[in-house]
């Protein structure tokens, strides 16, 4: 019988995040792994195929955890797994100088003896080619942080054509010299150390460049290179002897071979990782546990040890159209009537899901816990009754029409309508629903959706979120269709800041958004829940993306 | 002389959903080589059962036989299926009714007839069995018997199956033959090359023939003697010439005069036999014909208790059922017999 | 309408089929009369197309060239509409008993399908007409509403032939109507045909291919070869002095109680030859005893030889009168 | 018989224009969009419209069309972001998997291969079988057992079959693998290990509408005149059986065996989905809900291409088994 | 010949006023006969009961689809107890994670389940049996068309068309706001079911209707004029029916379990509808760890789909007693 003895999880640790000052930590060789041993093959089990190995067009979780292994880019994360994070110079020896102090115009000393699987060195210029390359249209999917803010412009593709200009660097990016990128910008960009973390600033010799082809057989500057890639199949990683252990502060290079296989589901492979047989032992289930099987492998003591439990930054909200729930206290009223544990439940629990009442995620660097609308485990439905004072909202709850966000707004209607709301669920179809709530005109009052930073700063989620002045008529990051000018000058005071000074702004801005407008319903957080093989070694959850980081990972004996 | 096929007493039964039906109820006849035995009967009076019992063909799930069946002195009742098999093409064989039905009609029909040979020739070579069979078809009169070995059934005309039949059940040379309606589905005048056909077989192998039929036309070409059934019984049995000319149980006289004679008036009415032949679930007790016999009142309700036993008409080898006495029948004959032809 | 009018007139009738060897001449060009009240027999051997003929007759089947004339008018052509004054004057009565009948129908919705299909109302309504028609052919008027699989064979074909009287017709084409049943019964229903002819006057088509039957019942005998005439006359005529060398074989060809040797009869060789490819000039010459050169090249036609009703289509006919 | 193929692939080629033109007109009344998918965050309207317009999309649907249909006969050329030239059979760029449709279908249709073709072998034998097995001994304990298997067979949806057989044999017994595609090449055990649930499952329902439905046949056949016949001319009940009624009982189950590999090969949804399997079935469901129009046209006109085949194929075998049937 | 003839052979059958049983009649009596028969058409009529009194069902029971016990749950979402928290109070248990009554659950989902699966059985039944009946009656180029289409119908993807259709009729009769009544999911899955399930039928149904039409029984009623709608519906239908039973009755267990099947790939009802496939589909995740969540709803399908397909043999054995089986 089931008498209910649950583990609890704490999933609420702060983050601590830095810009690393120090040069040397920018140097390495890392930090050896405790027990990790060079040889064997590790392997990882995803259902949805990587379709291209890119790094000018890697946006996916999976492509950007797998792009460190065989692209090093500008900037990187040392991150412990603990939410220890300090940005460091990757190719560039610190991560960037702010040359102007005021964040337009910014340096990178580029390292000497990084090297191209080839052995010829990394420069500048190849650094510069990557990013121009990213303005190339037929290359979709990427990051559009460099290239927007260099043509200032979100048609950034029409104010530089790559395709025209091959062989010159796009508008504001200039290679002094060999060892020197210069990003010269019309407005303050002081998150650039950030976002030239991300793998498009990755480097490519001109000659190297197969345009879409690349997808299939980068050209590797880390510990790995694609050796094979089957597509939709396997992808196979194996040691690029040209890399040096002393110029990277977080890589390592200890299996033989990184194995990618695609094609099982999350339940398969997480059964598979479970079994525990053969050349799973060394096997990662790349996906979270799904839902259904947490209790089992949560109550399964022997497998307590090949599990890992950590908190991302993916922040789930359910998002209220401000455009048309005008009433702020229906929107408090909203906030008041959450059962946010039964919210958990419906998702699988705290391996699933941790209680969230902020706007930006535990994981951001500087948060601050705070509730605005405190209405305890279950909610409040008579504070949010009170607040309506007797009206009965009649509002519409947009869901995809995936079985999980389906049960969400289940839960959310009973909830709701518990609260003397009226709710009427429309299923979205799944793929489209993305598109349809970033629509300014969008015909719903209620929606569910998550936002996951690019990094781990509050500039990354208040201002793309809460900023009213950009909405456009579709594409918005401005779900809720927040727009209050008090607000937007706050975000233009803070973005001007240094980012060492930003994080306590952020935060405070963060409580005071809620508190004066209520623009959403914050839930919960993700919680990475993660099943691998016995011989897997030095696995973490990455701070930065939520999802296992591969640079210490290693194959147990 | 002994005959070479001995039935005495056979009884066949299904139990059906409807109830039990005595198919056949209490058969005696015997056939000797060389001569044919026609069982003439309306529709259901258990002609083909008959036929299928001695061949051992029913299947034993759902009719039940008793009797005794002797051919060739061995008693075939009860005997194990393996052994009556091999009797089976060889020592007996069969014509079935409807040629086309009973053959199969995926393979070509040379290749049908060499299979027959070969189950009882297993030594027999594929180049010898066709020479043999080949031979055999041009014998039964089929035309260009070379080209036609490789033809499908449904490619024949309705003779030549019928004929393609028939040297399918004398491939081994059978010493008995048994023919159940042989030729009710062909037209006059290929029945009467067909019949031709059998005669000229029998003389030649020395057959013995079961014929079943209900034409009494054919019977008086082929037929040596005569069983006239009714409901599962015999009701009349002796020679041709006894039974056709001088027909002594008022079935047979019914069934005599329904036939339009060619040398009747067309102007007078066929003398029918009133009402229907039993259902097999209902046979009427007593004489299984009296429903329907205008001389059942003359017996005294005999004819509605006791059912009559086959006993001698007076003549030697003339054995009737039916509970007039002889000359009772003989007067009955002559005022109301006068349609048979005589 | 006078005794000795032509009811049905046949010029020319000509049906074929297209099938995969091409042309299949089922019947080929038929030239008969029906007189009001006479019976016409058609006899011939399986396929010679007999059934065909019927089924042409009351329009169940389109003619592919010349000419049925029903009562004075051509109804060869005559479309559904143009033939429903007609319909309740010719029926047709069919081979199988129980094929004939809808087996979801019980006997006196069977019978009263012609009249309902032409919305007749008799005098005295459509139950009793029904009621009547079954005594008429000797059934039980109690089991009009029986479903044919409660009867015998004999009252299903009775079914049938009650049906075919239901609307009063002046023609009935009877097709093969007794050749599935049983001696026994096979001479009741032949009697009861025999007896409506008598007493209802009606012009009967009886198909068969038991000449003895025919004999029996017919006045008149058409004799067909794969899809023509080949002699047609009067009953004695066609059976005691045949012309044609096929109605001569075929005669000879009936089994017969009272004949038990087999010496006279006319041997014929080989088979009915396909109707898709019919041989050149006299259909018959390849099965003919006496077939010559002429035969080959010429095809007879159906004349008449010696000032008698009777007609045949044969070169050298026997016994005719020069 | 050069008539009859003809024209049959006449029809065949008309039912699959059909189908294709079908398919496409439904899928753009469809209310998503293929485009978004290729940029995630902060994605610019302009910039999308530009690709759409790249990508064709803003061309009338009838030139869409007929640019498919030129591809697949001799090729085309889809622009840098789409692999440049493709050549014939081109079946367009799947937008979601990042490559030439031909490239996922390649990957796809082994898997389906592999869970079809084993099992469908497996459902005729033992269907076959076990239809023998009950015809020959109709009302006995054997018929008996075999009717509530065929029943059992007939009753219990796939997904159930395939989630207690994942449940005992491998999560309980731990005698199977988990569930998974490896390439026969690789190595032939571990494709017959991931895979064999599958076909047991697959193998387990068609069987039982095989069973069912041979069973009926040969019961039918057995009353059959001709093979009284084959039992009148002594042949023994092995022969009469094995050569004489199965020939004649078989031919139905030719006729439903083609249609329904036809259709399986076109995609054992349910069956991939349960056992996580990728094959066509489910590159074909993913494709549907992700709006991936191209590969949507590739699965539904390779599964349409099986079932057109399978028809054909039917036909023909229908031919050669039975020569009343020889097609002029 | 007012009656004055009435000799013929008399054979008549002396009894007085007899009732005929007619072939419907007989298979009626046949299929009461039938021990198999009579328990699984019990078992389908005690499920019909279930399902039509649902809201009966629901006030005896105290508890309704939507009602949720959440607490009664464990931190994972899973139920508390025994078996899937089987109790008093909850005979079946509760569904993890929402923590709705299952058995409340299952009784709505019967009615949904049996109302689609019904409804679309009758109109893939009736599509069937009217292309059917015209293409094997009238043959020619009706014929060609209706085979074609018949092809066609098997070519294109169900699954496929089934999960592209449901959203795009939504949007278009509801727009993106509107209320989607329940109604509206069952009645596209129903034409989904219809415009797919009909072709099986249709072709039962041309091939008896092909061999009737050679029977001489259609021929008289073509010589006595009858017309097409005669024909077809006084003649043919009637002689139809077993087949058109019998494929219905074997329509209705697939549609029970095609709803589940479509639910299975994510098509079919939403969240908001009590339904059989959705509930058994979202079971299966939890084989390992909430059997009895899958023992449940799997085990009614089975005992449904079960009882149906036996009915359905033995309908068919009733109708026509050839058959074996
Ligand atoms: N397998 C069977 N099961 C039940 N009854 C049967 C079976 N075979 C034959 N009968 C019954 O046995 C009786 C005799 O049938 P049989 O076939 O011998 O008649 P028949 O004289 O050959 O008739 P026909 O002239 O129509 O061929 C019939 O009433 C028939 O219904
Ligand atoms: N619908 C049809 N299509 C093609 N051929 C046909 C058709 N109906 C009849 N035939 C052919 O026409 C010829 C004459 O057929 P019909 O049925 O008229 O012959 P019949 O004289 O009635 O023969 P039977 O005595 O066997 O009934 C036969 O060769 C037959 O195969
Ligand atoms: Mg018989
Ligand atoms: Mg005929």
């Amino acid at each position: 019988a089931n008498t209910g003895g649950s583990s609890t999880v704490d999933t609420g640790r702060q983050q601590t995040g830095v810009i690393a000052t120090d040069p040397k930590d920018s140097w390495g060789p890392a930090p050896e792994v405790p027990g990790a041993r060079a040889g064997g093959t590790f392997t990882i089990i995803r259902e949805t195929p990587v379709s291209h190995l890119d790094p000018q067009r890697t946006y996916s979780f999976a492509g950007l955890m797998a792009a460190p292994l065989f692209a090093r880019s500008l900037t990187t994360w040392k991150d412990d797994g603990q939410g220890n994070l300090v940005l460091v110079g990757d190719l560039a020896e610190t991560p960037g100088s702010n040359v102007e102090d005021d964040c337009t115009v910014w340096e990178f000393k580029i390292k000497d003896g990084v090297r191209f699987e080839d052995g010829r060195p990394v420069t500048a210029k190849e650094i510069a080619y990557g990013i121009a390359r990213s303005f190339d249209p037929d290359l979709t999917g990427g990051p559009t942080y460099l290239q927007e803010w260099l043509a200032d412009t979100p048609q950034y593709d029409t104010a530089w054509d790559f395709g025209a200009n091959r062989g010159a660097l796009p508008p504001g990016l200039t290679t002094p010299d060999d060892r020197t990128l210069r990003f010269e910008f019309a407005r303050p960009r002081c998150d650039l150390p950030f976002a030239a973390s991300l793998p498009s600033t990755a480097p490519l010799p001109a000659d190297r460049d197969t345009g879409i082809n690349l997808g299939h057989a980068p050209f590797s500057s880390g510990p790995y290179k694609v050796t094979r890639f089957r597509a939709g199949v396997e992808i196979v990683l194996e040691r690029n002897e040209h890399w040096d252990p002393a110029t990277d502060p977080v890589r390592h290079q200890y299996p033989d071979r990184f194995v990618w296989s695609f094609g099982p589901t999350t339940d398969t492979a997480a059964n598979r990782v479970i079994a525990d047989n053969g050349a799973d032992q060394a096997a990662l289930s790349w996906d979270y546990v799904p839902a259904s099987l947490v209790s089992r492998v949560a109550g399964d003591a022997a497998l307590r040890s090949r599990t890992i439990l950590s908190p991302t930054p993916t922040a789930n909200h359910l998002v209220i159209n401000n455009k048309r729930v005008t009433d702020l206290r229906v929107r408090q009223a909203l906030n008041y009537a959450i059962d946010r544990e039964g919210l958990v439940k419906v998702l699988g629990g705290p391996h699933v899901a941790a209680p969230n009442t902020t706007l930006m995620p535990p994981a951001t660097i500087g948060h601050r816990a705070y509730d605005a609308y405190p209405a305890g485990r279950n909610g409040d439905p008579d504070r949010a009754r009170e607040l309506l004072g007797g009206q009965t909202p009649e509002l519409v709850l947009g869901a995809a029409d995936s079985s999980v966000e389906q049960q969400l707004a289940t839960q959310l209607k009973g909830n709701l309508e518990r609260a003397g709301f009226k709710i009427t669920v429309r299923a979205i179809p799944d793929d489209a629903k993305l598109d349809e709530i970033k629509k300014r005109d969008n015909p719903w009052d209620l929606y569910l959706s998550s936002w996951a930073a690019d990094w781990p700063s509050g500039a990354a989620i208040l201002p793309v979120l809460y900023d009213g002045r950009g909405i456009r008529a579709a594409g918005n990051s401005n779900e809720s269709y927040f727009d209050d000018p008090a607000i937007s000058a706050e975000f233009d005071r803070i973005l001007a800041l240094p980012p060492a000074e930003q994080a306590p702004q952020w935060a405070g801005l963060d409580e005071r958004i809620m508190r004066e407008h209520a623009p959403v319903v914050p839930l919960y957080v993700d919680v990475a829940y993660l099943v691998h093989g016995s011989k897997v070694g030095g696995v973490f959850v990455s701070s930065v993306f939520g999802y296992p980081c591969l640079l210490d990972a290693h194959v147990k004996p | 002389m002994v005959p070479y096929l001995r039935v005495d007493d056979l009884r066949v039964s299904f139990t059906g959903s409807d109830g039990v039906v005595r198919a056949v109820d209490g058969l005696s006849f015997a056939v000797q080589r060389g001569r044919t035995l026609a069982v003439v009967g309306e529709s259901g009076s258990g002609k083909s059962v008959t036929a299928l019992a001695v061949l051992g063909l029913l299947d034993a799930r759902q009719a039940t036989v008793t009797g005794r069946i002797t051919l060739g002195g061995r008693q075939l009742v009860g005997r194990p299926e393996a052994e009556v098999r091999r009797l089976r093409g060889r020592d007996m064989a069969m014509i079935f009714q409807d040629p086309l039905s009973a053959m199969h009609p995926y393979y070509p029909v040379g290749r049908q007839i060499a299979e027959a040979y070969r189950v009882h020739h297993r030594r027999a070579g594929r180049a010898q069995t066709r020479r043999h069979v080949v031979e055999l078809l041009g014998r039964v009169g089929i035309a260009q018997p070379q080209r036609c070995y490789d033809q499908y059934p449904h490619e024949f005309s309705g003779g030549m199956r019928q004929r393609a039949m028939i040297a399918m059940a004398l491939v081994n040379d059978p010493a008995l033959l048994i023919a159940d309606e042989p030729t009710t589905a062909l037209d006059v005048t290929v029945q009467a090359r067909i019949l031709d056909l059998l005669a000229d077989l029998q003389v030649e192998f020395d057959t013995a023939i079961l014929l079943v039929t209900h034409d009494f036309g054919v019977v008086a070409q082929l037929a040596d003697d005569v069983l006239v059934m009714y409901a599962g019984r015999a009701v009349e049995q002796g020679s041709a010439e006894q039974v056709l000319r001088r027909p002594q149980h008022p079935y047979t006289w019914g069934l005599l005069s329904s036939v339009p004679s060619w040398h009747g008036d067309p102007a007078t009415d066929l003398a029918a036999i009133a009402g229907s032949p039993p259902s097999p679930t209902d046979v009427p007790a007593g004489c299984a014909f009296h429903p329907r016999c205008r001389y059942a009142a003359e017996t005294n309700g005999r004819c509605r208790v006791e059912r009559p036993e086959l006993r001698s008409a007076g003549v030697p080898g003339h054995r009737v059922a039916c509970h007039l006495g002889d000359e009772q029948r003989a007067r009955r004959y002559a005022q109301d017999g006068a349609g048979v032809p005589g | 309408m006078t005794a000795g009018e032509a009811l049905l007139r046949v010029r020319g009738l000509t049906r074929h089929f297209p099938v995969r060897g091409g042309l299949l001449r089922a019947v080929d060009g038929l030239d008969f009369e029906v007189r009001a009240g006479e019976t016409l027999g058609l006899v011939g051997e399986s396929g010679c197309g007999k059934s065909t003929t019927a089924r042409l007759l009351v329009r169940l089947l389109e003619p592919t060239g010349g000419r049925i004339e029903f009562a004075g008018q051509d109804i060869s052509r005559a479309g559904r509409r143009a033939l429903r004054p007609l319909r309740p004057q010719m029926q047709i009565i069919f081979q199988d008993p129980y094929a004939s009948l809808n087996p979801r129908h019980t006997a006196g919705q069977i019978i009263a399908m012609p009249l309902r299909v032409n919305r007749i109302t008799p005098p005295g309504g459509v139950r009793a007409r029904v009621r009547e028609l079954m005594e008429l052919v000797g059934l039980d008027p109690e089991h009009d509403n029986r479903y044919p699989h409660e009867f015998s064979g004999g009252q299903r074909q009775r079914v049938g032939i009650a049906r075919a009287l239901a609307t009063g017709p002046r023609l009935v084409v009877a097709d093969e109507p007794v050749s599935a049943l049983d001696v026994s019964i096979q001479a009741q229903v032949v009697n009861l045909l025999r007896r409506l002819q008598r007493e209802l006057g009606l012009a009967f088509v009886l198909i068969s291919h038991d000449l003895a039957v025919v004999r029996h019942f017919c006045q008149r005998i058409a004799v067909m070869y794969l899809g023509r005439i080949v002699e047609i006359g009067d009953r004695d005529d066609i059976c005691r002095r045949p012309q044609h060398p096929y109605t001569r074989a075929l005669l000879s060809a009936v089994p017969d109680v009272a004949r038990r040797d087999r010496a006279g009869r006319i041997r014929l060789a080989g088979d009915v030859p396909s109707p898709v490819d019919p041989p050149s000039g006299c259909r018959f010459r390849t099965r003919c005893p006496s077939a010559r050169e002429r035969c080959a090249v010429q095809e007879p036609a159906l004349i008449r030889r010696d000032g008698g009703n009777r007609a045949t289509a044969c070169h050298f006919p026997a016994g005719a009168s020069a | 018989m050069l008539r009859f193929l003809l024209k049959r692939a006449l029809s065949a080629v008309l039912t699959l224009l059909t189908v294709s033109v079908l398919t496409f007109g439904m899928f753009f009344a469809l209310p998503r969009d293929p485009v978004s998918g290729m940029c995630p965050k902060n994605c610019d309207p302009q910039r999308l419209e530009r690709v759409r317009q790249e990508l064709g999309l803003r061309d009338p649907l009838v030139d869409q069309y007929a640019n498919y249909l030129k591809g697949i006969v001799v090729g085309r050329d889809l622009g840098g972001a789409q692999g440049g030239r493709c050549d014939a059979p081109c079946l367009g760029w799947s937008y979601v998997n990042n490559e030439a449709v031909t490239d996922t279908l390649a990957r796809v249709l082994p898997v389906t291969l592999s869970i079809v073709v084993p099992a469908a072998i497996g459902w005729l034998l033992l269907g076959v079988g076990l239809g023998m097995l009950s015809a020959l001994r109709p009302g006995t304990w054997w018929d008996r057992a075999a009717i509530g298997f065929t029943l059992t067979g007939a009753s219990v949806p796939l997904y159930v079959v395939g989630a207690v057989l994942l449940l005992v044999f491998v999560y309980t017994l731990h005698w199977l693998p988990v569930p998974a595609y490896t390439p026969l090449t690789t190595d032939p055990l571990r494709w017959a290990g991931g895979l064999v649930l599958a076909w047991c499952s697959l193998a387990f329902l068609y069987s039982a509408i095989y069973a069912r439905l041979f069973r009926a046949q040969l019961l039918e056949t057995l009353s059959e005149d001709f093979v009284r016949t084959a039992r009148a001319k002594g042949l023994s009940n092995t022969r009469v059986y094995g050569k004489h009624a199965l020939r004649a009982a078989i031919t139905p189950v030719v006729t439903v065996a083609g249609v329904d590999v036809g259709a399986a090969l076109g995609g054992t949804v349910i069956t991939e989905t349960t056992f996580g399997l990728p094959g066509l079935g489910r590159a074909a469901v993913d494709a549907v809900r992700a709006g991936d129009l191209p590969m949507i046209m590739a699965t539904v006109l390779v599964a349409a291409v099986f079932v057109v085949l399978a028809n054909l194929l039917v036909d023909l075998l229908y031919a050669a088994i039975d020569p009343r049937v020889r097609l002029g | 010949m007012d009656g004055a003839v009435r000799t013929g052979a008399g054979d008549r059958i002396p009894t007085g006023r007899t009732v005929g049983r007619s072939p419907g009649r007989l298979a009626w009596m046949r299929l009461r006969r039938d021990r198999t028969a009579l328990v699984s058409g019990a078992v389908l009529g005690l499920f019909v009961l279930v399902a039509l009194a649902a809201p009966l069902i629901e006030a005896a029971y105290g508890i309704g689809p939507h009602d949720q016990f959440q607490s009664r749950l464990d931190g994972f979402g899973m139920p508390l107890g025994h078996a899937g928290g089987v109790s008093g109070e909850h005979f079946f248990g509760l569904e993890p994670r929402l923590g709705r009554d299952i058995f409340i659950r299952l009784v709505y989902g019967l009615r949904t389940s049996f109302f689609v699966a019904c409804t679309a059985a009758v109109l893939s039944t009736v599509i069937g049996a009217v292309l059917g009946g015209l293409a094997g009656y009238l043959g020619g180029w009706l014929d060609a068309v209706v085979s074609w289409l018949t092809d066609l119908t098997l070519a294109m993807p169900f699954l496929i068309v089934a999960l592209a259709l449901t959203p795009t009729l939504t949007a278009r009769f509801y727009g993106q706001r509107d209320e989607v009544p329940p109604v509206f999911g069952v009645g596209v899955l129903i034409a989904i079911f219809a415009v797919f399930g009909w072709t099986s039928t249709a072709r039962l149904v041309r091939g008896q209707v092909v061999a009737l039409r050679e029977r001489e029984f259609v021929a008289a009623a073509r010589a006595s004029g009858a017309g097409l709608g005669h024909l077809l519906v006084r003649q043919l239908l009637p002689n139809t029916w077993a087949p058109i039973l019998v494929s219905f009755s074997f329509a209705v267990p697939q549609f029970v379990t095609g709803e589940a099947a479509l639910s299975f790939i994510g098509v079919g009802l939403t969240e908001q509808t009590p339904s059989f496939g959705r509930m058994i589909y979202q079971s299966l995740d939890y084989l390992q760890t909430d059997p009895a969540f899958v023992l449940f709803p799997g085990g009614t399908l089975v005992a449904l789909v079960f009882a149906f397909n036996l009915f359905g043999d033995a309908l068919r054995d009733a109708l026509d007693p050839r058959s074996a089986r």
